[in-house]
């Protein structure tokens, strides 16, 4: 066999991924293929719960105190230092609460969504790197990769719409598509504009290439950020990407007002859980395509080291642009939401794009 | 290009008149006609050829043209005449001019394309009889049953849907098998030929040893041997010979009497003349191999035919069977394969087409004003119409082949040739066949007797009255030709004999 | 090791928390049946008519202009890729490397501007468009 | 780590051939799109596995191309069982018959 | 020549000027929309047709393609071979455009009141564009492609009565199949590439030539079948013939016109070149173990005589057409039925010749029944009893059509179809098996004239029923319809220079 993934010519040889440094750390590698297997599902494991984490402090504790600060309220503050310790007493209660299917439920379905809702937000973030090392997988094609997976989850929601035997349901799972497919293709033609820039879909490699300075004046150097760059596509990615995420302004999918609850109406307990869980990821998953392709991933002042550190603040920074929208912007109806994709967005992004293509080339 | 001249006349006249109305189709119809017939007369004066069109003969107005190159084969315009075609090629235009003539009283509706298609006949027929390369010989052949399908079908009898299918079917089906058979022989000519010309075949048949190496596996014998049968029963349908004519008298009872007229006339023609060129030209040896065989076919078709005519009651019934049997003799004088014998036949040709041509006008006229074709319904026919009658009777005794008409000198010859015939039995089938003379002489005096003669009666209610000049005139003139070919067959028969010696000399006059 | 295993290790890692979570409150949570919970939930509303419901054909026109579109964008992720190397590659013009994807984008474009002109992307109609568009029927 | 060529051969057969037996089977016209799908997915998987096997890109790159066209397909496929269910009430295959064999 | 001095891919302009014109009128629908301006619109179609055949005839008459042993312009080679525009692919641009032409300036008439007017011509002429772009087509993927191209804007045409419940049924059974079939299509190309490495179809033939394909006999013959299979489709050939008359009948005449002559013609372009040029006869037969002219002779017998049997026992018209124009995919077959290791330039020029006369005969007979629905007079054969007492000069340009399919002189199918007997004959020299193949076209031509001679009995013989309107006159349909009488009449003296270009293009590509 000629070719094959490993030996690609454009993998950058020298990033160290985070299975092979557990491997090392706990000396698993030395185990042959066994070894390296768990010791890549170890990797996996804490990626995900790191992500995990994040979301079980968002969810129920940040967006509430979010939400609080915005409309004068206090929000949770019995358990623990600023009510942090919700999460654990929200996870109990969720949990243990009673699992209501609606009789007409289409099973498999109606059991799938959850899981299809929260695994495939959690899947793309194999492929980011958070700095620090925390890296699981490098592929090629990370960027359509990441483009892919986080389609799934459209899918997930319109199981979820369907099999739930609910017209609310029923309506928002269709809604949460039309918006989904209506502004995917801004969002991948905007991220393709980066693609021109960086000249690969590799992540590591559109990190690498946003390291480098822009300018610099007086001893301080602007990196070459693609945000900075091209802040109109940039613009662009987050207008797109909140509508991906269903986040407000374009949450018509979820619509509270309208519909109930939309997809989520007929879920209770732990499926619930999942699908909140799900949303919350898919948030930071935006957020973190988001950091890595326009805000250099995990550069920031500093040692690299802390590049952890530096991602979790952007992408914390996204999060809480995401819930400043929801308090403060009124949500648009979805006829309007789906002209503004295709008649603005589609069209803004073509021009920037083809903007991009030509200014690359003339200036090369 | 005296040729072209006349198909062309003939070609866009049929536009011409197809576009016209319907009340000027008539008349238009047999001007433009008659341009063609005075263009042939003029030919047949003009006449310079020599020999065999297909053996080395020199033609008379002969004309090539680059048409179609495929693959190595070359297709060409191709056409000529020699001494056997232009007798045929001056009775069709004559013919067709008369048949024209004669359909202005029964054609009343939609005549302008009745007439489109009987000139749009003539141009294919001429082109028939004239063609040299195969293909453009079969573009006519084939071209000519459209028009005659069309022909029986609008303007035929109460059965000429089926009439008209049964025709095109049976016709062209055996065009199928003889266009295959064909194609096939110049292919296991191999390379000795390079085109479909008609005497490019017939030199390498019969100058250049036939075929040589075996075709399809067959070995050249029995391949030469089954390409001749295949081409006979191919023609033999059109001409027809028994057993394949049943299509023959649904065709002509259910044609209107032009149709009927070059139907007879000329159509069946076409199977002989075919057959001579085709069969009797290229194949020498397998024309002795399958003489008995032929020949027996030939004398069934006379007898049966007669015999067939003979029970029948309709007068059209009568004569489309009494084709057969005449058509019968053709076919014996071909397979004598002497110069009589072939002469006489391809003069036979000429004489029938006449001669059948004066019988169905004349039954027309009479159906005209009869409405009825019936023996048994009419009687004393001669006390009315005294002038038409008188030419059917002049006509069925041409038909019966007495002297001082054509018919005579060509069965004579036939006769003759056949009985010098050097197969087996030969005598014997020339004596059976000039029985056939004795039925034919029967039924038409029997039918004459019964329609003509006796006290005027008719069981339908119309007034007999005289035929119009234009339904009667034709039927002179091809008297008239008649007699005139009677009288001096020697008119036709030299340039004949001079076509056929070729032949029979295996291409060394 | 295979990037593609550790992605697989991730979906093995995103498919057992789900199922965990699930499993842990399997055991924790009761189950009291009862038919009126189980019926549809319409705001408190005794539920009328069937659950599935017909659409604004919009859904479905949209659905396919995204087929089509999102299928269009898998083919220009090579372009894009290597639209850089090419621009500073010697070997071929701008135009060369340009042109194609212009042309590309301009019949997709043609083409969002049909769908567009004809309403395809259009959720509702004003009354006077839909006056005008069922004269026309 | 490499795979040999005839399990991705082995494995695109079997989904064609469940594509096919979807084909044979079904009645409703959504499912027999989604059947062809799983063929011409099929085909991918040949096309890819094959353009590693060859080490060049040809594969590859009418992958990319199928799958634009199994797109443009359903697109059309779609809007015609959609205008099929407008006229029969069903998108089973077995109902229109309109016109007989 | 001045065509030497275009760029390369201008060679490609037929297709290209299709294509223009497709976008084109995209653009006049988006700046007027559900315009039913039909003059504008079919106008437009027919410019861009006649305008890309005018191109193709021009390439043609200046030699562009010639083999460069004869001294011609050579094969010009687009995109590393990706299209070769050769006198094949030339002569098919023109018979798709031909088609196209009449079947635009038909629908003028047929199509008054209709909505979705824009989107049917841009269908149409896109479609055209498929079939162009497959003519000069030289890889798989190429090929597979504008395959697509011309399929998707067919199902579509197919179904474009929405309303109408024949024609959505139609589109649907058109559909399935097609899309059934181009799966199996894109499957076999896959193995193809599996067992050889390439998609560009002289290079699969290097590497069978070399023996690099020698271990994958088996998955190549696979592949070959189910690329046979996917032609079949195309050229409604059995066994994937099922939806021909179906989606015939239920189709606008118009596009089951377009379907049954530019459509089948775009198939067999494809049948012609993949065979000949990736799987030469000489080294393929020792690499899968037979040789596919076998397949073909059985599929040539099978199709033509389930075409005209089928065609026999139908009453409706159009359905009648549809099998015989099975019927006719089977006479066509015979070229590639007919080939051997070193010849058959005969017949396959023979089946060149007959798509060409073809293209104007098929779609003629189409149209007249498409004329006959904007008449109303309804389907079945006794529906056009008598129709030439009330419009001679359509029954009469009918009348040709159906003589012509039938094979009888003096018009241009007589040529064809003689020519391919002729080839028949010719390959059977070689290959005993052809006769069979030559007694079956004898047979079911011998059947084909009863029932194309029972519709011009309907038509000139029968009386016609009392209560009939007066039957307008069309312009549109009528200028299609005459043009393609004149045609198929003019073409057979004119029948040389087809006949040259024809098997000149048969040359080109066995050689």
């Amino acid at each position: 066999m000629v070719g094959g993934y490993a030996t690609a010519p454009l993998q950058n040889g020298d990033t160290i991924l985070l299975p092979e440094r557990i491997g090392e750390l706990t000396g698993l590698d030395g185990f042959g293929v066994g070894g390296e297997l768990l010791a890549t599902f170890l990797a996996a494991f804490v990626i995900g719960n790191l992500m995990l984490a994040m979301t079980g402090v968002a969810g129920p504790w940040a967006k509430r105190k979010i939400t609080a600060a915005f409309t004068d309220r206090i929000a949770v503050n019995r358990l623990g230092p600023g009510g942090i310790f919700i999460i654990l007493a929200d996870a109990v209660r969720l949990l243990s609460k009673e699992l209501v299917v609606p009789e007409n439920a289409d099973r498999p379905a109606y059991d799938l969504a959850p899981i299809v809702v929260a695994g495939s937000a959690l899947l793309g973030f194999a492929v980011i790197p958070m700095g620090s090392g925390v890296h699981l997988a490098d592929p090629e094609v990370g960027l359509a990769y990441v483009f892919a997976v986080s389609g799934i989850a459209s899918l997930g929601l319109v199981m979820a719409g369907y099999s739930s035997a609910n017209k609310y349901s029923l309506i928002g799972g269709l809604r949460a598509v039309a918006q989904n497919i209506a502004y995917e293709i801004p969002l991948v033609v905007t991220g393709m504009s980066v693609v021109i820039f960086a000249g690969t879909l590799q992540m590591s490699e559109i990190v690498a290439a946003q390291a480098e300075p822009l300018v610099s004046f007086a001893g301080l150097d602007i990196p070459r950020w693609y945000a900075l760059v091209n802040p109109f596509a940039f613009v662009l990615f987050l207008v797109a990407n909140f509508a991906e995420v269903g986040r407000n302004p374009f949450d018509t999918p979820e619509a509270p007002t309208e519909i109930v609850a939309g997809y989520q109406t007929e879920y209770s307990s732990v499926y619930f859980v999942l699908i909140y869980l799900g949303e919350f990821l898919h948030i930071f998953l935006g957020g973190g395509i988001i950091a890595t392709i326009f805000l250099g991933g995990p550069a920031g002042p500093g040692p690299a080291e802390l590049g952890i550190v530096w991602f979790i603040v952007k992408i914390w920074a996204i999060f809480l642009l995401t819930q400043w929208l929801r308090s403060a912007v009124p949500r648009v109806r979805i006829d309007q939401l789906i002209e503004i994709g295709w008649k603005g967005l589609l069209v803004l992004s073509f021009a920037n794009l083809i903007l991009t293509a030509v200014i690359v080339g003339v200036l090369a | 290009m005296m040729i072209e001249a006349l198909i062309a006349v003939a070609l866009i006249g049929a536009l011409v008149t197809f576009v016209a109305p319907n009340r000027v189709a008539g008349k238009l119809a047999f001007a433009i006609s008659l341009v063609p017939a005075a263009l042939s007369l003029w030919m047949f004066t003009a006449f310079d050829g020599s020999g065999n069109a297909l053996l080395d003969g020199s033609l008379a107005f002969e004309s090539h043209l680059e048409w179609i190159q495929f693959g190595d084969y070359s297709i060409e315009w191709f056409v000529g005449l020699d001494g056997i075609s232009l007798p045929l090629v001056v009775m069709t235009t004559i013919l067709c001019s008369l048949a024209i003539l004669s359909s202005w009283t029964p054609i009343d509706s939609r005549e302008s394309q009745f007439y489109g298609l009987v000139l749009f006949i003539e141009a294919n027929l001429i082109g028939v009889f004239s063609a040299l390369d195969f293909f453009v010989w079969f573009i006519f052949w084939e071209a000519v049953l459209i028009p005659m399908y069309l022909l029986i079908g609008v303007w035929g009898g109460p059965d000429r849907k089926y009439a008209a299918i049964k025709f095109f079917v049976y016709t062209n089906v055996a065009s199928l098998l003889m266009f295959g058979s064909f194609i096939a022989l110049v292919f296991g000519l191999g390379d000795a030929v390079t085109s479909f010309a008609l005497p490019d075949v017939a030199d390498a048949m019969v100058n250049g040893g036939g075929v040589q190496s075996s075709v399809f596996g067959i070995d050249p014998g029995t391949f030469t041997a089954l390409v001749f049968i295949a081409l006979f029963l191919g023609f033999a349908v059109k001409v027809p010979v028994v057993p394949f004519h049943t299509w023959l008298p649904d065709a002509h009872v259910q044609a209107p009497t032009p149709a009927s007229v070059l139907l007879a006339g000329v159509l069946l023609k076409m199977g002989t003349y075919a057959l001579l060129r085709f069969n009797f030209t290229m194949f020498p040896e397998q024309v002795e191999t399958f003489a008995v065989p032929i020949a027996a076919v030939a004398v069934i078709s006379v007898i049966y035919g007669a015999m067939l005519a003979l029970a029948q009651t309709d007068l059209k019934r009568i004569v489309a069977y009494s084709s057969v049997s005449s058509m019968g003799y053709v076919i014996l004088g071909l397979i004598a394969y002497t110069q009589f014998g072939v002469g006489g036949a391809t003069f036979q040709m000429v004489s029938h087409g006449l001669i059948s041509g004066l019988m169905f006008m004349s039954v027309g006229v009479i159906y005209n004003v009869t409405h009825t074709r019936s023996v048994e319904e009419m009687s004393g026919l001669a006390d009315r119409m005294p002038i038409a009658v008188g030419i059917l009777v002049a006509g069925a005794f041409g038909y019966m082949g007495l002297p001082l008409m054509s018919g005579f000198h060509g069965e004579f010859t036939i006769f003759f040739g056949a009985f010098q015939a050097d197969f087996a039995y030969a005598p014997l089938f020339t004596a059976l066949a000039m029985f056939g003379i004795v039925i034919v002489a029967g039924y038409l005096l029997f039918a004459l007797q019964r329609t003509v003669f006796g006290p005027y009666s008719l069981e339908t209610d119309y007034d007999v009255g005289r035929a119009p000049l234009h339904d009667v005139a034709p039927m002179f003139v091809l008297l008239a030709l008649i007699i005139a070919l009677g009288v001096a067959p020697e008119l036709i028969f030299d340039m004949i004999t001079d076509a056929v010696d070729p032949i029979l000399n295996g291409g060394d006059l | 090791m295979n990037d593609w295993i550790a992605i697989g290790a991730l979906a093995l890692v995103g498919l057992l928390i789900p199922l965990g979570m699930m499993a842990v409150s399997y055991l924790l949570r009761p189950t009291v049946p009862e038919t009126s919970k189980r019926a549809t939930y319409e705001s408190g509303e005794i539920p009328t008519g069937g659950t599935r419901v017909r659409f604004n054909i919009q859904y479905y026109t949209v659905a396919l202009l995204f087929l089509v579109f999102d299928i269009e964008t898998v083919l220009l992720f090579p372009w894009a890729v290597v639209y850089l190397d090419a621009v500073e590659s010697d070997s071929v013009s701008l135009l060369e490397i340009l042109g194609p994807m212009l042309l590309f984008v301009a019949i997709l474009l043609v083409g969002l501007a049909w769908a567009w002109r004809n309403g395809a992307v259009q959720w509702a109609q004003t009354p006077r468009q839909a006056a005008a568009d069922s004269d026309r029927q | 780590m490499t795979v040999a060529v005839e399990y991705y051969v082995l494995l695109s057969m079997a989904v064609f051939c469940i594509g096919l037996m979807g084909v044979l089977t079904r009645r409703n016209a959504l499912l027999f799109l989604m059947s062809v799908e799983l063929m011409l997915n099929a085909a991918n998987i040949n096309l890819i596995a094959f353009a590693f096997y060859h080490g060049n890109l040809t594969g590859q790159v009418f992958a990319l191309f199928t799958m634009a066209l199994a797109a443009a397909e359903v697109a059309v496929g779609l809007g015609i069982i959609l205008v099929l269910y407008r006229n029969f009430r069903d998108v089973d295959v077995t109902v229109p018959t309109t016109m007989r064999w | 020549m001045a065509a030497y001095q275009l760029p390369q891919w201008a060679a490609l302009a037929p297709a290209l000027i299709l294509a223009l014109t497709g976008l084109v009128l995209f653009l006049v629908d988006s700046i007027s929309p559900r315009s039913t301006d039909r003059t504008l619109l079919a106008g437009t179609a027919a410019v861009g047709a006649l305008a890309s055949l005018a191109v193709a005839v021009w390439f043609t008459a200046a030699g562009v393609g010639t083999p460069t042993i004869d001294g011609g312009e050579g094969v010009i080679e687009i995109f590393d071979g990706q299209f070769v525009v050769d006198q094949l692919a030339l002569y098919f641009m023109i018979v798709v455009t031909i088609v196209t032409a009449l079947i635009v300036v038909a629908s003028y008439d047929y199509l008054a009141g209709h909505t979705y007017q824009a989107e049917y011509y841009s269908l149409v002429v896109l479609a055209a564009t498929g079939m162009a772009t497959v003519a000069a087509a030289n890889s798989l993927v190429t090929i597979f492609i504008a395959l697509e191209l011309t399929s998707l804007p067919s199902y579509a045409l197919v179904a474009i009565l929405k309303d109408n419940r024949g024609s959505v049924e139609a589109g649907l059974k058109y559909f399935l199949i097609g899309a059934l079939s181009s799966a199996i299509f894109v499957y076999g190309i896959s193995l193809v590439y599996g067992a050889t490495g390439y998609l560009q179809l002289n290079s699969i033939a290097e590497v069978i030539a070399d023996g690099g394909a020698d271990g994958f006999g088996g998955l190549l013959g696979l592949g070959i079948l189910m690329l046979l299979g996917g032609i079949a489709f195309k050229t409604a050939s059995v066994p994937f013939h099922f939806w021909a008359p179906e989606a015939y009948e239920g189709a606008p005449a118009p596009i089951s016109a377009f379907l049954s002559s530019a459509s089948k013609a775009a198939g067999f372009v494809i049948a012609f070149r993949v065979f000949n040029v990736a799987f030469p006869l000489g080294e393929i037969g020792s690499v899968i173990g037979f040789d596919w002219t076998v397949a073909f002779i059985v599929l040539a017998i099978v199709t033509m005589t389930v075409g005209n049997f089928a065609a026999a026992t139908q009453e409706n018209v159009k359905r009648m057409l549809a099998y015989s124009s099975i019927g006719h995919a089977g006479y066509a077959l015979i070229g590639l039925a007919g080939l051997s290791a070193d010849g058959g330039e005969l017949v396959m020029g023979a089946a060149l010749m007959h798509l060409l006369v073809y293209g104007f005969m098929n779609t003629g007979a189409f149209l007249f029944v498409a004329l006959a629905e904007h008449w109303g007079v309804g389907r079945t054969f006794e529906d056009y009893n008598g129709l030439s007492s009330q419009a001679p000069v359509a029954c009469g340009a009918m009348a040709v059509f159906l003589f012509s399919l039938a094979g009888i002189p003096p018009f241009g199918g007589f040529f064809s179809k003689y020519f391919l007997f002729t080839g028949a004959l010719e390959a059977a020299t070689a290959n005993t098996a052809m006769l069979a193949v030559a007694a079956a076209l004898v047979v079911n031509s011998a059947l084909s004239l009863y029932y194309y001679s029972r519709l011009v009995k309907a038509l000139w013989i029968e009386d016609p029923p009392a209560t009939r309107d007066r039957l307008s006159q069309p312009t549109g349909l009528y200028a299609a319809i005459v043009v393609a009488a004149v045609m198929t009449i003019v073409i057979l003296p004119g029948f040389g220079p087809v006949a040259e270009a024809a098997t000149g293009a048969a040359e080109a590509l066995i050689n």
